[in-house]
């Protein structure tokens, strides 16, 4: 007979004030095989524990069941409060009696009645708990960051610091990402560029760090400690050994196409370097747009080389590693602009997005830097920002606040006056949000050292009149509607993650919310993990973040990184599925089930009536099983059981829970 | 207030005082009190300076507010709805049937007239 | 091709019918068969926007489920009916307790439940007809001619329900223009309110907005404005400043003046009222 | 249908004689009008015994479970029907293509004896015979012709492979293919409300005494142990109760889906004549329309649609009314 | 037979089957959120929608659920990459059948929620039971003994 110990928590009021403590300890103690029902203020803290570890010996328990929270909070905490005492850990089992019923119900009676109904479930699963053993497997020691921004390349750099290999995959052709683009950074002003390429460089001398420019992920298979990843590393047409980065080919090259490092605003060759600091320094060759690949004329550039690096028979490399674990940090785009008309971006080159005034204002932008209007290349006088376009905007927008857009706008209107002294910058705002070290002070020098207007208030609609943009905006405070004639608007645009984050969020096999960030493990204890372990997530392709806090993530994720490298093994989940070889028929419905192709087929002999008799049955991988259950519920004679989740086990918690 | 939101339907609290409907607003230069500030004090319950003003009725029912705010407030159906307090609780209509033939000019459309009446009278 | 016509009161009064004859004119010659509703009432003029009356639009349901019942789409010429046409029809598309109540007091042999089309006269020419078409009939191209669209707000707003063009940059008139050889002129303020009904008893504000809006048409060198509301029509035309001679500073022409003068269709001396 | 008898035994003594085989599957006439059993011969001088008549229907595939594995080589006969069971025990692995010798025997649509004792000819009847569509009904002082498809199965009537799609050797010409629609019992059901339907199946399962020769006789049914034998977990009890009729009914058929070659065995064992058809049918006509055509037991290599699936599909659950 | 007593103190029993990444996570977060739900609903994890087999749904039906709720992940958010797809196969077709053999297809419902989705989940629970509520009791699957 099961000899069960049940053990209720109060979570101080959070259970006891909407279920009846008493009650439940009665009716436990009636549940079949139950020998201790007992209660305690907060079951998860040391006195509670030694309580549990206390009974299990006293009372001689096999089974342990805790009603507590819900089992992705404590189901480890428990489960080593029980190896302490003896007990397998695998033979205790959490009723959720808070967050699925005192939480969410107000009625005492019926939630008291609704945890006796839980328990009595987790009871009846207990009964059937089997002991079971994890199983180790080995972990390739080496890294994978996807994205070359500052984030992969600060994880980067952590985790080759601590001695393990690791490749920094970069969709474009040079690492630098994001903060590349821009010209200084808040709140000290200090150069983007200059506190950038040092890392850049660093990245690119380290003997752990293998740069994978111009490079995409196509594939990932695997499980933590044991990722396949297969990187398609694009040709570049350019030999990197040969080339010495002197310039003379993109100098040459007759055609010309928007540049996307600059926002479209300047003009960059079919071979091309995306920007001067570029690591590594070797021109790519966009086929697209390269006359020799469409149209097999020219090859000027192939001409002009000295060191006849230019190689057209290039062809697209794929490349198959295995690594321990992955940092995603693949950054951000701009949302785009079709659904917001009224501001008229498109129709009139000096409505511009905030992007482009950082390549406006950036000395190795278009223009040099000086910040002219693109459409006469003449200095603005009245400059209008626009906070808040598409962030914190239920109907067509993005709900949520992109976190850094009012300190980059204080810091444009400091950048427009120290080009511009005469010119005059309005910024258009509902709440200016400066959360972070020397965020308000630096805010308050925009206002009072350089003179930015800010009025409480978004803007209706931009009318270009000509050559000058009739900004229809407010400002709340004054109560005053307000016209200004400006030379030159701006929008501070909201953040969303890169348009194809969905495609590889489903390729990793981790969550992505309703806007595409991907989903961290829990918001406050678990930021930089995801739900599937060894994938950790770095930077604001998880939300709306400024460079400081993305390092930080990045050295996070990093650390992480490391501890799983660190070891020498890992412990797999033992909740594996397992075959009873008598009721097996060799169909293999479970083999087509399987998302892990954890499941093969195998010869078997055995003696039948004095005769050898050869027939197939199933067998299961327990290192690359993850234990889902689709083959046990595609299984029809039930030979394939989920350990954890066995047939019998969930038909007993659905006879139980119905009682 | 509890009649405002039944007529109009619309969720007040929503508003977060942006001001874009004030800045959209092609008639805010005629209004005493702007319409972000007609919300504002809808919020704190303040109905009766709200229905004192000249605001109401000189907003033209053009839908660019309501188009533009980025909580989907429809701040175009909360001014029916307060004209339609004053007109059918308190009967006070703006325009009189005596006073039509000055304001009537030669080529008006019927459009015009039976929109205007719409709007102003029971 | 056939389509049931919903022409609206204002366009039935002699200051409307100097509007609505050149639209039919202009329609036989392009080969649309525009065949008015028999039974047609006052739209309303203005879409009620309190949610708990159905009263105001009970005529406008009547009207869209004839041309539903003959199959038809229904097409409008003046911009208030078309907008309260399209939002009743939406609003009995949507569904809710307020479909109901109209069903059970018209007790209409098949409900109504939104399933009729409402198109306006100008998106008749842009998608059934198309302009390559109205521009292969101009015979008296308007060549030269710098014309400043106006659109207002009701045919554009609200754009979710109306979806008559982009609210925020339309194009439909720009394009009109072009097929009829003018050359339409950009200008801010072309989709702000002209005052609509305020100029009945409000003239001053309506004024202001008018003059706001001629004079910045005037800025960028309009010679000549167009647009599609009676009522922006006579508000622009009456309430914008005047030469001394008394004369607008700038003349204001129906979309279907334009249009017939561009067919070359003879000046036609219609009856003037029904 | 007697030069195909010859055929079949001279070919039954040929390949035992040569020892190609152990063992000849075929049918054996009984002393009844109707009764033509299968028969077990392992030596050529029983081949006499083979039959080939309108009441040969009983599947011989699934004899093959237990025979094959120790036995060098099995010479079977199978008609349409018969071939695509085959199909199907090949794709659930249990039984070896290459110790089964297959002669294939098109055929055209076997005799009802139900039906035949419905129209009242069955009193002192002896032998049916078929020549080209007709029958000849002998008895011992008479004879009476009638049209065949009167008598023939509702499944031969909608038929769709009637020539075997696997076998070694062919004995006889292929026959046309002109099935009926099939879904008609179908749709008129779900044409009913939802009630009308339960007190319709309610009617059928209440009949069911869980004998499980639906189950015996299924070629789809290849379980070594069948869940509802097991007593842990004991999914269903012994009870013959209408909610363990239900909870059998409905989970066979689950199990049948997109696995039932519509063989129609299950509904002609049935003692208490439960339109089991109807629920395999149903299974059939909703993979067709969610999932596009499949015809089980055609293809041993293609993927059975409920264990694979495209990102694309629809989600059937969440249309209002089901059907 | 048709259930045509639909008594006012009926509460439905219903269990849904919720998937541990997403569903069970969403039910979670509602918890934290402390939004409401009715209690006539009890939850049984499983680590994806494509565990539970329809033989569970049929039990939970045969010892009394007036009504049964399959949550998983959206379908390309599951966390074993296809297990949401053959699970959606499964109770489309576990649905119709259902409805065939005369059982009311709204008892069994099916719905995708993401572990970001707290108020879905609880807006979901609260449909099926006011459903569930009027549809009343399940008289044609249970076990009468």
């Amino acid at each position: 007979m099961r000899r069960i110990g049940v053990f209720i928590c109060w979570c101080g009021t959070n259970i006891a004030a909407t279920v009846d403590i008493e009650t439940v300890i009665k009716e436990a103690r009636e549940m079949p095989g139950v020998v201790y029902a007992g209660d305690n203020k907060y079951m998860c803290s040391e006195t509670g524990q030694t309580q549990i570890k206390g009974t299990i010996v006293q009372q001689k328990l096999d089974r342990v069941v805790i009603a507590s929270c819900s089992p992705r909070m404590h189901e480890l905490t428990f489960r080593k409060t029980a190896a302490a005492a003896g007990l397998n850990p695998y033979l205790v089992e959490i009723a959720n009696v808070r967050e699925h019923c005192s939480w969410v119900h107000k009625d005492k009676d019926a939630a008291t009645v609704k945890a006796v109904a839980l328990i009595r479930t987790a009871v009846a699963k207990a009964a059937l708990d089997t002991g079971l053993e994890p199983q180790e497997f080995v972990v390739t020691r080496r890294a994978l960051v996807i994205g070359g921004g500052i984030a992969g390349i600060q994880a980067a750099l952590d985790i080759a610091e601590a001695g393990y290999a690791v490749d920094l995959v970069e969709r474009t052709p040079s690492i630098g990402g994001r903060m590349a683009q821009l010209d200084k950074t808040f709140p000290t002003l200090d150069c983007s560029a200059c506190i950038l390429t040092p890392k850049m460089v660093d990245a690119a001398a380290h003997p752990n760090i293998n740069l994978l420019t111009y490079s995409e992920v196509e594939e990932v298979e695997g499980y933590v400690g044991n990722f396949e990843v297969t990187i398609r590393q694009k040709a570049r047409s350019v030999d990197a050994a040969k080339c010495t980065g002197c310039g003379l080919c993109f100098e040459k090259c007759p055609s010309k196409v928007k540049s996307e490092f600059d926002e479209g605003l300047a003009l960059r060759k079919a071979i091309y370097v995306p920007f001067p600091q570029a690591v590594p320094n070797i021109p790519v060759i966009d086929r697209d747009h390269c006359r020799w690949f469409s149209k097999k004329k020219c090859g000027v550039c192939k001409k002009v080389c000295p060191a006849s690096a230019v190689d057209f028979e290039q062809s697209d490399v794929l490349i198959k590693q295995k690594y321990g674990a992955i940092v995603v940090a693949t950054g951000f785009d701009l949302i785009g602009f079709e659904i917001f008309g009224e501001f008229g971006y498109g129709k009139h080159p000096d409505i511009i997005t905030s992007m482009e005034f950082e390549r406006l204002v950036n000395a190795s932008g278009p223009g040099g830097g000086k910040l002219l209007k693109p459409s006469n290349q003449q200095p603005p006088k009245n400059v209008v920002f626009v906070h808040c376009v598409g962030s914190r905007d239920k109907s067509r927008g993005k709900p949520y606040c992109s976190k850094i857009c009012c300190m980059y706008t204080a810091k444009h209107a400091v950048l427009l006056k120290e080009k511009h002294p005469e010119a005059q910058a309005y910024v258009f705002y509902i709440d200016v949000r400066t959360a972070g070290k020397d965020f308000e002070e630096f805010h308050r020098r925009a206002v009072e050292e350089y003179a930015a207007v800010y009025l409480r208030g978004l803007v209706g609609k931009v009318f270009p009149s000509g050559d000058k943009l009739l900004v229809n905006g407010v400002d709340t405070l004054s109560n005053q509607a307000v016209e200004i004639e400006a030379d030159l608007v701006v929008l501070a645009a909201a953040l969303t993650p890169r348009h194809d984050a969905e495609g590889l969020a489903r390729m990793l096999g981790i969550g992505s919310d309703a806007h595409n960030f991907f989903v961290e493990a829990h918001p406050k204890l678990r930021p930089v993990e995801s739900h599937t372990a060894g994938l950790f997530l770095a930077g604001t392709c998880q939300g709306p973040r400024d460079i400081p806090e993305t390092v930080a993530q990045a050295g996070a994720a990093a650390a992480k990184a490391i501890a799983l490298l660190n070891k020498e093994t890992l412990l797999s989940d033992p909740c594996v599925s397992a075959v009873d070889e008598s009721l097996c028929t060799g169909c293999l419905a479970c083999l087509k089930v399987c998302p892990y192709k954890a499941i093969s087929d195998k010869p078997l002999t055995e003696k039948v009536h004095g005769r050898q008799r050869r027939r197939l049955v199933a067998e299961v991988n327990k290192a690359l099983c993850q234990g889902c259950g689709a083959c046990s519920a595609a299984c029809r004679p039930g030979a394939m059981n989920l350990l954890g989740f066995s047939n019998e086990q969930l038909l007993a918690e659905v006879d139980a829970i119905c009682l | 207030m509890q009649e405002l939101a039944e007529i109009s339907g619309e969720k007040i609290n929503d508003c977060y005082q942006c001001g874009k409907c004030t800045a959209a607003c092609p008639v805010n230069p005629f209004m005493d009190i702007l319409p972000h500030q007609v919300l504002r004090l809808l919020q704190l319950g303040q109905v009766e300076q709200v229905l004192q003003s000249k605001t109401i009725w000189v907003c033209a029912t053009c839908f660019t507010c309501a188009g533009r705010c980025p909580r989907d407030v429809d701040l175009s159906v909360v001014m029916e709805a307060l004209r339609a307090i004053l007109l059918r609780q308190r009967g006070g209509s703006r325009l009189k049937g005596e006073d039509m033939p000055c304001l009537i000019r030669k080529g008006m459309p019927e459009q015009g007239i039976v929109s205007g009446f719409r709007k102003y009278t029971k | 091709m056939r389509y049931s016509y919903y022409p609206g009161c204002t366009l039935k009064t002699q200051a409307g019918a100097s509007l609505e004859r050149p639209a039919l004119q202009a329609a036989r010659a392009l080969g649309i068969d525009l065949v008015e509703q028999e039974e047609w009432q006052c739209c309303g003029a203005v879409f009620p926007l309190a949610t708990d009356e159905i009263a105001p639009f009970l005529a406008a349901v009547r009207s869209l489920a004839t041309a539903r019942d003959r199959g038809e789409k229904l097409v409008t010429l003046c911009a208030a009916c078309h907008h309260v046409l399209k939002r009743t029809n939406h609003l009995l598309q949507v569904g809710s307790e307020t479909r109901d109540k109209t069903n059970n007091y018209l007790q209409l042999e098949q409900p109504y439940t939104g399933e009729g089309q409402v198109i306006h006269y100008l998106e008749l020419l842009r998608d059934e007809l198309g302009f390559d078409r109205v521009a292969q009939k101009v015979t008296h191209p308007l060549a030269g001619r710098r014309i400043a669209p106006y659109y207002g707000c009701l045919l554009l707003r609200p754009a979710k329900i109306m979806a008559f063009d982009n609210a925020e940059d339309p194009r439909v008139m720009e394009d009109l223009l072009l097929s009829l050889g003018a050359e339409p002129v950009d200008y801010p303020y072309r989709t702000e309110c002209c005052g609509v009904y305020l100029s009945v008893n409000n003239e001053e504000i309506a004024g202001s907005m008018v003059r706001k809006i001629v004079h910045a048409a005037l800025k960028q060198g309009a010679e000549a404005m167009v647009n599609a509301c009676p009522l922006c029509h006579y508000n622009l035309l009456n309430l914008q400043e005047k030469t001394p001679g008394g004369e607008p500073l700038l003349p204001v022409y129906y979309f279907t003046e334009l249009l017939v003068t561009a067919l070359g269709l003879p000046e036609e001396v219609g009856d003037k009222t029904r | 249908m007697k030069e195909i008898m010859q055929k079949m035994r001279a070919e039954a003594a040929r390949v035992l004689s040569s020892g190609e085989v152990d063992l000849v599957l075929g049918w054996e006439k009984g002393d009844l009008w109707w009764q033509s059993y299968p028969v077990f011969i392992e030596n050529e001088k029983k081949a006499e015994l083979l039959t080939w008549d309108l009441f040969c229907v009983p599947n011989l595939a699934k004899y093959l479970l237990e025979e094959i594995w120790h036995k060098k080589r099995v010479a079977l006969f199978f008609k349409g029907c018969d071939a695509l069971g085959f199909n199907q025990l090949m794709q659930d692995k249990r039984v070896d293509r290459e110790k089964a010798f297959i002669f294939a025997v098109p055929c055209s649509g076997l005799v009802d004896p139900q039906k035949v004792e419905r129209a009242g000819l069955h009193q002192g009847l002896l032998r049916v015979e078929r020549l080209g569509d007709e029958l000849t009904f002998v008895y011992k002082d008479r004879e009476k012709k009638t049209a065949a498809p009167w008598f023939y199965y509702d499944k031969c009537l909608t038929c769709r492979y009637p020539n075997p799609v696997v076998f070694d050797f062919m004995l006889g010409e292929p026959v046309p293919v002109n099935p009926r629609e099939r879904f008609t019992a179908v749709k008129e059901l779900e044409g009913q409300n939802v009630d009308a339907r339960f007190q319709y199946w309610q009617r059928q399962f209440s009949r069911c005494i869980r004998c499980f020769a639906c189950r015996n006789v299924c070629p789809a049914c290849s379980c070594r142990e069948c869940i509802f034998d097991l007593t842990s977990p004991r999914w269903l009890g012994k009870a013959t109760e209408l909610s363990e009729n239900q909870f059998y009914h409905i989970t066979r058929a689950f199990h049948m889906a997109g696995r039932c070659v519509d063989c129609g065995e299950c509904a002609r064992v049935c003692p208490v004549q439960i339109p089991l058809t109807s629920l395999n049918r149903k299974l059939i006509k909703d993979i067709d329309e969610l999932y596009g055509p499949y015809d089980a037991g055609v293809d041993p290599q293609k993927v059975p649609p409920l264990v694979t699936f495209n990102p694309g599909d629809p989600a059937a659950f969440l249309e209002s009314k089901g059907v | 037979m048709s259930v045509a007593a639909k008594t006012q103190d009926f509460e439905p029993l219903i269990v849904a089957f919720c998937c541990n990444w997403c569903s069970y996570a969403g039910a979670d977060l509602a918890g934290t959120g402390r939004m409401s739900y009715p209690a006539n609903i009890r939850v049984i994890r499983v680590p994806c929608s494509s565990r539970v087999s329809p033989n569970f749904i049929l039990r939970a039906f045969q010892r009394g659920a007036d009504g049964v709720v399959v949550a998983g992940c959206h379908p390309g958010d599951c966390h074993y990459v296809s297990g949401n797809y053959h699970a959606r196969r499964r109770f489309s077709m576990l649905r119709r059948f259902l409805e065939f053999v005369g059982i009311e297809a709204e008892r069994l419902e099916v719905h995708w929620i993401s572990a970001s989705e707290g108020s879905r989940f609880a807006q979901v629970m609260q449909d099926i039971t006011d459903k569930i509520r009027v549809l009343g009791p399940n008289r044609k699957l249970r076990d009468s003994r």
